[in-house]
């Protein structure tokens, strides 16, 4: 049996920055049938700094909104979309799996009796299941015929190994299968667990900037014509600092970029026929609408 | 029941603070005790021969010696009684009171009656002694070598030397291992092939060797002395008492793009094939695989053109078995897949990235490339080129914890190399550490340095294309800055990991490996060409990763362990060994799975119980397997088994006595 | 308690414990008895190693030779103990180092077990020890023989464990809260 | 328990037996008085009204299947605890697998047949599906795991004398009657060393060291093994809280050496007394 | 005579005070016969305890000699045989006739054993009838009855807020007499006019009964019936119904030897035991279980009945309450009854 219903963690982003990446993927859940509810009174999952300021603090943050979702969903998976919270509350749970001690030390923090038997998993993951996966191909009215799509991971969804372990934690392959359902070709790039920068836009821009433009570079090297993420903050920055890359390109003498950056979600969404303003990629920097038309058209279905 | 306590001075090693006199006037109000004496020293002629007479004068069946150490002369007193007396050497105990009391104490009332208690508990031990006797197990002069790379060929070489037949098995069609497709040896840059290749025919020619290739090990039982096992021969298609190796199937056959094995991928060979041209034996094999004949029936074409009619496409497996006194395990290696374990690397995408011994064929002069330094993309010669040492190597996240001894002795080489035939060329050695402790090494690693070889320290984390060449990323971290190399071909040094199936040989063996999976020695320093199974030894990388200096040198103390035990003939077994109560046990297998040495097997055994026949599952000790270490006696909850010499019994009433 | 037929076993026990060395009379002061099963090929050399540098210890241990720590039955530990050793000590290779591959890695996990039954069931910690020591640290079997020496003199003998009457009153009544249904109709 | 259990295993015994499926069927039935429940062995399909199948079988039937080794397939009720039998038995090379024919059954505890209570044994269940089974019967039910260390608990926190006094008077009221062992699923030796008249193995002066040597070595022989049934506790007829010793071993051997769970439930390889890992934890050094 | 029941304790402490007296008592939650100490109150309301009382008579230990041997010499010690008196109180009837068949035993038909006799004539059997049963007690179907204790020296019959006790011997008589020079205050004398009670066999009867008529005649018979292969079936052969058992009393000789030393005891032994015939060269006549079940039985029922005239059990239903797999004397004799009657041809035997 496949897994469908989860408890939702939204995190700071699933309202604001990543409305698209929720609105998408709530669109493809619902045609999947997936039942996704939101943890009642979660709180911040505590990224970027939280475990920083001390070990108990890290664990305390996550452990409480997985606590209440545990009270309300039992045992339910715990979705986080953000790549940020995904670690986060991954953390607190493989933390609090080490030992019985472990356990009962989160659990006196929060002052709840959390078990931790529900699982965190990110955006990727409900899509793994083969059952989900035959479903999701029966569900493509409108394949992206051909579009050539780097699949691009960030560095924080895969690693440390010890707490991701979903899939390598170099050359993760789950998007590329997912999207290839969506009748898209995922092309072979390098750069698809590089850091993209985004913690540190802010604070060390010179150092960070060139890192965008090397990622979106190499994809566009690959062939690809598009970038998919799974993650609020890369997608941010990619789609935001698209424009930026192509200033120091025009500096360079070399021609823009044109690349496009999409949430998974939002390619999937639009193999299943959905409307532009419905699935999210109105909502983009970079313009995005056209190229997800140019390869639809491409792939009606007799 | 007749106990003798004989008490020895030890001139006044023991008398100094142990009065000896009281302890023996003490000995004699034990149970069974019926005389006792003392000694100024026993172990000497005098003493030996007082205490001799005294078991015939006193008709003794038991003697208790209180001296020093059993670890000292346990042995002399044992050799004493079997020569001089009528007793069974085993029913002989030593009170330690010298090394465990007169030369910890000071004190002469505490001495003493320690003394006077550890001879009581000797007393009562020896009370429970049973005769034991040793057997001599004849031992089968015959070897089987196992793997026939250069640690095989050359511990074959040695044994068959001294006159004993030698059966060399290899798994694959030919023997010559790795060592026959390395280019050059460091640090002297012989040609590994003129080398090796003599030997490999050295072995062929000798009538004392019998090659098996194509062979693997099915079975082994037995133990040493007499292993029988069974060899799987499988098919050649080809009859080799016909075939006279003319290779005239090989140029006549359809099949011909099949990646070579020997050239690891670089080139291509046919169906019917020699995997090398110095191939021993140097007789080609149909890989039924690819062959199209036996795949669909149809061609036949070798069948066609061969003189002599050598071809049998009928051709079965052959299974047989043979004792041998003694076993050889030298499987060797391979190399890590490390297309498996970096993406970051490319995961085996880019053609460029290649591995050492990839390298190796490149630069054979005999090789895919005649010698030429080109790489695989496009054949084209790389003017940089990136050497990266421990992929897999150290690694415990991604490859193996251990360092893999050989590749920073032949990354150095690889980078001479190619500086030797590119002098225009660049090369990058990203390294960790570079260890190079052996005869000449340093010097030919500072040799390379003058060549002209960049030395970065740190691991490369990501390798990706950049236009037609392949970028290098790593930190330089002696400076701390981070380092970008286009590169036109990469070089993975990549570990040694024990070769494929060396689990299952090792179960099949009996043996142990440790936790990276090489084959364990008896001692890491004093017996580390031996097991812990006695008659089954170790030589080459199978034993954890080396070079060729250290791999031959190790074949030969192999041979010299394997020749000194047929020179010996048969060995004597240690009588202390564990014995089952079949009435008793019931077939748990508690005791199998605790036994260092498979030396307990469940049998099915015909028994009268209650004056009826049963046959019930029982344990059975192979006694030329235990090693009487007793694991297993404890390991039995219903007392089934027990251990000769340190029975229950024994230890219970030495427990008692003391506790009287 | 049932009334007389301890009393054979009470009188084993008494003498056992009461048991006085070959010459010394029952006047003389009590001193530890402590068994040490000692592996042959480690702590029985490491012993002997001591002897051969004339270290000194106090001479109330008695060693007791075993092939291997596996050989060791905590049978073997428990009759010491019951019969009137003071203290028991099991002592072998180093993990790892064993003579025999892995006879001390069970021995290990036996005792690790054992050891914590026995304390589980009221032995005082200390009574029964387990200790690495190879074949040349003599000094460390020294300093474990001083020590564990030691512990025990200072514990007094195993008969001073036996439990108060007040201690015996109150596990009467714990043994009846800790019965279930069904138990004892 | 389902009202129609006894019916439903009947059915299927009486079919079993017929179809010569099995050569037995080892189940319970009603004894002289109300609640009492003695097992049953029936060898033929006329006589499966016997059997009855409810909430006062307090009894574990598994072991008896070793005395019918070798005269076919046994068939057997099997609870979470007859199944778990029945592994620890494979797991001792005892019986095999498919020597025996479990009908498997979901429980909810057996209560008393005094009382009405539920059982202590019962209400420290771990496993109350079976574990293994070659037909189920009814629906598997809720597994609530509680929490068995209770006692373990409280007997360490006290001090060594209590501790002490306590089991002398556990032992003391020991008879050496056996039960424990004889109803032991682990208790599988053809001989036991409690029969072994070997100097220093067991004394039969019915003394308190006597029956602690029998306490405390049969429930080490067993420490590793136990499939924690409470079988020995129910069996004795003292009633002493004989799991108590065997709890803290399962505790202890699961903290120690990873994830305690007596035999069978998994491919572990053999019990933590008969393996080790070398880099287990070491306190000898 | 009369004893309040509030002053049974002050009676107790004050006899205690010139000899031993056990009472019903419960070690551990084990109810068992006790040293009266003195203040405790003893469990009078028990009916038959957990433990029977036989082992004040017959220990489940009981040295017979030590040796040692000096210097080469061996020296034996015969144990001391002599008891000192000791009053028994509160025995159940069940138990006091359980006496009576361990005294034929051990002391007629040419036998005597002094350790046994020792302590049996120092013993002063109280007995208290039984006024309710328990659903396993069968004691009037085995020739006894719950208000009859005629092998007691004492008698002690409830009468609500008191017990009346009944001297049935000279040595019962004596011991009243010492009880009212020891506790005046805590007994009385009858009330005027009372009668003697000798029991009412019809006023307390066990609502468990089987028919022992013919019972003990048709065993021999059925000694090759495949009955005993269905008990058996059931028996786990621990040693529980012999240990808690009245009347067993099987020994076996043992000994404890420590090197220079040791002696030799007896000790209780269960004919459930596989052990219990083993031999020392390894033959076993009842390896298997069905052997030992049938000599259990065939004892209790039959083997003793032919040497002494009455069955060795005596109603007590310790062994049916305890058995933990529910094997139950009870139905065996009901099955015997049935099978002999098959044999006779009169009925057909179900099963």
């Amino acid at each position: 049996m496949a897994q469908t219903q989860f408890a939702f963690f939204p995190g700071c982003s699933a309202h604001s920055t990543g409305r698209a990446y929720t609105e998408s993927f709530m669109y493809v859940a619902e045609r999947l049938g997936f039942e996704v509810s939101e943890i009642p009174e979660w709180n911040c999952c505590g990224a970027s700094a939280g475990h920083l300021r001390s070990h108990d603090l890290g664990d305390a943050l996550p452990a409480r909104s997985l606590a209440l979702s545990e009270e309300t969903f039992g045992d339910r998976p715990v979705l986080a979309l953000c790549a940020g919270c995904y670690i986060n509350l991954r953390r607190a749970l493989v933390h609090a799996r080490r030992s019985p001690e472990d356990l009962a030390r989160i659990d006196g923090l929060i002052g709840r009796e959390w078990k931790a038997s529900a699982e965190v998993m990110n955006g990727l993951e409900p899509f793994m299941d083969p059952e989900v996966q035959s479903r999701l191909s029966s569900c493509v009215t409108r394949p992206l015929k051909g579009l050539k799509v780097a699949c691009y991971y960030g560095c924080a969804m895969v690693r440390p190994r010890d707490v991701c372990a979903f899939d390598d934690d170099e050359d993760p392959r789950s998007m590329e299968r997912i999207l290839s359902l969506t009748g898209a070709e995922p092309v072979e790039w390098s750069f698809k667990t590089e850091c993209c920068g985004a913690s540190h836009q802010v604070i060390v821009q010179r150092d960070m900037k060139p890192m965008v433009g090397r990622i979106l570079e190499n994809a566009a090297a690959a062939g690809a014509e598009a970038v998919a993420t799974a993650c609020p903050l890369c997608m941010l920055n990619l789609d935001m600092r698209e424009a930026e890359a192509n200033r120091q390109r025009a500096e360079l003498g070399k021609p823009p970029l044109r690349l496009p950056v999409y949430y998974f979600t939002e390619l999937i969404a639009a193999s299943f026929g959905g409307k532009a303003d419905e699935i999210g990629i109105k909502r983009h920097f970079t313009p995005a609408v056209e190229t997800v038309e140019a390869a639809r058209s491409q792939g009606v279905v007799a | 029941m007749r106990i003798g306590v004989f008490v020895c001075h030890c001139g006044s090693n023991i008398a100094g603070t142990v009065d000896v006199e009281r302890v023996a006037r003490e000995a004699l109000k034990l149970p069974g005790v019926v005389f006792s004496d003392t000694n100024k020293y026993t172990c000497s002629a005098p003493g030996q021969e007082s205490v001799c007479s005294a078991i015939k004068e006193n008709a003794l069946d038991r003697v208790v010696i209180a001296s020093c150490s059993p670890r000292m002369h346990e042995a002399t007193f044992r050799k004493m009684i079997a020569e001089k007396t009528d007793l069974n050497p085993y029913m002989l105990e030593i009170a330690n009171i010298r090394e465990q009391c007169s030369w910890v104490h000071k004190d002469r009332e505490q001495g003493t009656r320690k003394a006077c208690d550890l001879v009581a508990m000797a007393v009562a031990k020896v009370s429970c002694d049973r005769e034991l006797f040793t057997t001599n197990l004849p031992v089968e002069r015959r070897a089987l070598v196992i793997g026939g790379g250069i640690a095989g060929i050359q511990a074959a070489l040695d044994i068959a030397d001294a006159g004993f037949p030698v059966t060399l098995v290899e798994r694959e069609s030919s023997i010559g291992g790795k060592m026959v497709m390395l280019d050059k040896t460091f640090p002297t840059m012989d040609c590994s092939a003129c080398i090796c290749t003599p030997k490999m025919s050295e072995a062929a020619e000798n009538p004392n060797i019998e090659i098996k290739s194509l062979t693997e090990v099915e079975s082994v039982s037995g133990y040493i002395g007499s292993f029988d096992v069974t060899l799987r021969e499988k098919a050649k298609y080809v009859d080799y008492d016909v075939c006279t190796g003319c290779g005239l199937c090989e140029t006549k056959c359809p099949t011909k793009k099949i990646p070579s094995e020997f050239n690891q991928g670089l080139s291509t060979r046919t169906a019917i094939y020699k995997p090398f041209p110095q191939a021993v034996p140097s007789k080609p094999t149909i890989d039924a695989e690819h062959c199209k004949k036996l795949q669909s029936g149809k061609c036949g074409v070798c069948e066609k053109v061969c003189p002599t009619g050598a071809i049998r496409y009928d051709d079965v497996d052959r299974v047989t078995t043979q004792r041998y006194g003694a076993i050889v395990v030298a499987s060797g290696y391979e190399l890590i897949d490390w297309t498996g374990l970096y993406g970051e690397y490319g995961a085996g995408r880019y053609p460029d990235v290649i591995t050492g011994l990839q390298f190796e064929r490149i630069v054979n002069a005999s090789g895919p490339t005649e010698g030429h330094i080109l790489r695989p993309s496009d054949r084209t010669e790389p003017k940089t080129t990136v050497i990266v040492k421990c992929v897999g190597s150290r690694d415990p996240n991604k490859g193996v914890s251990y360092c893999s001894r050989a590749c920073c002795m032949y990354a150095a080489k690889h980078a001479h190399q190619y500086l030797d035939k590119v002098p225009d060329g660049t090369c990058y050695v990203f390294y960790m550490d570079v260890r190079c402790a052996g005869k000449g090494y340093d010097e030919f690693y500072m040799r390379t340095l003058q060549d002209g070889a960049i030395y970065v320290r740190g691991r490369v984390s990501k390798i990706y294309p950049e236009g037609d060449g392949l970028v290098c990323m790593g930190e330089d971290t002696l400076s701390g800055e981070i380092v970008r190399v286009k590169a036109d071909m990469v070089v993975l040094e990549t570990a040694m990991v024990p070769s494929r199936g060396s689990d299952v040989l090792a179960s099949k063996l009996n043996v142990q490996r440790g936790p990276e999976g090489f084959f364990t020695e008896a001692h890491p320093k004093l017996r580390p060409v031996e097991t812990n199974t006695a008659g089954v030894y170790l030589a080459g990388v199978a034993q954890g990763p080396k070079d060729i200096p250290d791999t031959v040198a190790q074949a030969g103390a192999v041979a010299s362990k394997v020749i000194g035990l047929f020179a010996r003939g048969q060995i004597e077994s240690n009588p202390m060994l564990s014995k089952v109560d079949v009435s008793r046990c019931s077939g748990c297998r508690a005791c199998v799975d605790v036994c260092p040495y498979g030396a307990l097997g469940l049998v099915q055994a015909n028994l009268r119980e209650n004056s009826r026949k049963v046959t019930r599952t029982v344990c059975q000790v192979n006694e030329g397997l235990c090693q009487g270490c007793g694991a297993c006696s404890v390991a039995c909850r219903s007392g089934a088994l027990d251990l000769l010499g340190f029975s229950d019994e024994g230890i219970m009433q030495e427990v008692e006595m003391l506790c009287q | 308690m049932s009334v007389t037929s301890d009393a054979v076993a009470a009188e084993a026990r008494s003498r056992a414990e009461g048991a006085a060395s070959p010459e010394g009379g029952a006047g003389s002061p009590w001193q530890p008895k402590i068994l040490a099963f000692c592996c042959n090929w480690c702590t029985y050399a490491g012993a002997d190693l001591a002897g051969l540098n004339r270290m000194n210890y106090p001479a109330d241990i008695r060693l007791l030779r075993v092939p291997c720590s596996g050989r060791v039955n905590p049978q073997h530990v428990l009759r010491a103990l019951q019969d009137g050793c003071d203290g028991v000590l099991v002592c072998g290779c180093h993990p790892g180092d064993c003579h025999y591959v892995s006879g001390n890695y069970y021995a290990k996990r036996r005792m690790m077990v054992f050891k914590r039954l026995l304390e589980y069931s009221g032995l005082r910690p200390g009574r029964f020890q387990v200790r690495w020591i190879s074949g040349s640290e003599a000094g460390k079997f020294r300093d474990t023989v001083v020590s564990v020496t030691e512990q025990i003199s200072q514990m007094g003998p195993m008969a001073s464990d036996a439990p108060s009457l007040e201690a015996l009153a109150g596990a009467d009544a714990l043994l009846e809260a800790a019965r279930g249904a069904g138990d004892a109709r | 328990m389902t009202a129609n259990l006894t019916q439903q295993i009947r059915d299927r015994a009486r079919d079993l037996l017929q179809s010569g499926t099995v050569s037995c069927f080892i189940a319970w039935e009603p004894a002289r008085f109300e609640h009492w429940r003695t097992p049953v062995t029936i060898e033929s399909p006329d006589e499966v009204d016997r059997i009855v199948v409810d909430e006062w079988c307090d009894q574990l039937i598994a072991k008896y299947a070793l005395q019918r080794r070798g005269d076919g397939r046994i068939g057997m009720v099997a609870r979470g605890c007859e199944s778990r039998a029945v592994e620890r038995l494979v797991a001792d090379r005892q019986v095999s697998r498919q020597d025996v024919y479990l009908v498997g059954v979901g429980c909810t505890g057996m209560l008393d047949r005094d009382g009405g209570a539920p059982l202590k044994k019962c209400e420290e269940c771990q496993r109350r599906n079976p574990v293994t089974y070659d037909e189920m019967v009814g629906e598997t039910v809720e597994e609530p795991r509680p929490y068995r260390f209770g006692e373990v608990d409280r007997i360490e926190s006290m001090e060594p004398e209590q501790r002490r006094a306590f089991f002398d008077r556990m032992f003391s009221q020991c008879a050496m009657c056996f039960a424990c062992r004889n109803v032991c699923p682990a208790c599988n030796c053809r001989s036991c060393f409690a029969d072994a008249e070997r100097v220093g193995w067991l004394e039969k002066d019915f003394g308190l060291d006597a029956s602690r040597y029998w306490g405390l070595m049969r429930a080490f022989h067993t420490g590793d093994r136990c499939i924690e049934c409470g079988e020995c506790e129910r069996a004795c007829p003292m009633g002493l809280p004989l799991m108590t010793l065997m709890h803290k071993q399962v505790r202890d051997i699961d903290r120690l050496f990873g994830p305690y769970e007596g035999g069978g439930l998994s491919d572990a390889g053999p019990d933590p007394l008969r393996s080790y890992r070398t880099d287990d934890v070491e306190e000898f050094m | 005579m009369i004893i309040d029941k509030r002053d049974i304790c002050a009676l107790l402490d004050a006899i205690g005070r010139d000899e031993q007296v056990y009472v019903p008592g419960s070690v551990a939650g084990v109810t068992q016969f006790v040293e009266h100490e003195p203040g405790v109150e003893p469990l009078l309301d028990v009916r038959t305890t957990k433990v029977p009382p036989k082992e004040l008579l017959f220990p489940k230990a009981e040295r017979l000699y030590r040796w040692k041997t000096h210097e080469g010499h061996l020296s034996i010690e015969q144990a001391d045989v002599a008891s000192r008196p000791f009053t028994v109180f509160g025995m159940r009837p069940c138990d006091v006739a359980s006496v009576e068949r361990l005294d034929q035993v051990f002391l007629t038909k040419g036998y005597v054993d002094e350790f046994y006799q020792a302590r049996r004539q120092a013993a002063t059997l109280v007995a208290l009838a039984c006024e309710r049963t328990d659903p396993t007690c069968f004691c009037d179907s085995m020739g006894g009855s719950p208000t009859r204790a005629p092998g007691a020296d004492v008698v002690l019959r409830d009468r609500g807020d008191s017990y009346r006790a009944q001297a049935q011997t000279e040595r019962g008589q004596r011991a009243l007499d010492a009880w009212r020079a020891a506790a005046p205050d805590a007994v009385r004398d009858d009330e005027p006019g009372e009668a003697p009670d000798a029991g009412d066999d019809a006023r307390v009867t066990c609502s468990l009964t089987v028919d022992m008529d013919g019972v003990a005649q048709a065993m021999p018979g059925l000694y090759e019936s495949p009955m005993w292969d269905d008990i058996a079936d059931t028996c786990v052969t621990c040693g529980t119904c012999t240990f808690v058992c009245p009347t067993c009393y099987c020994f076996d000789i043992s000994q404890d030897t420590r090197a220079a030393e040791g002696s030799r005891y007896r000790c209780w032994d269960s004919c459930m035991f596989v052990t219990y015939t083993q031999m020392a060269g390894g033959h076993n006549p009842r390896a298997d279980k069905a052997p030992r079940v049938r000599q259990r039985f065939m004892h209790k029922l039959s083997y003793f009945f032919d040497r002494y005239g009455e069955n060795l059990c005596v109603g007590c239903g310790r062994c049916i309450a305890d058995c933990p797999a529910g094997v139950d004397i009870t139905r065996v004799i009901d099955r015997v009854g049935a099978e002999a009657a098959a044999m006779r041809g009169e009925v057909a035997v179900d099963g």
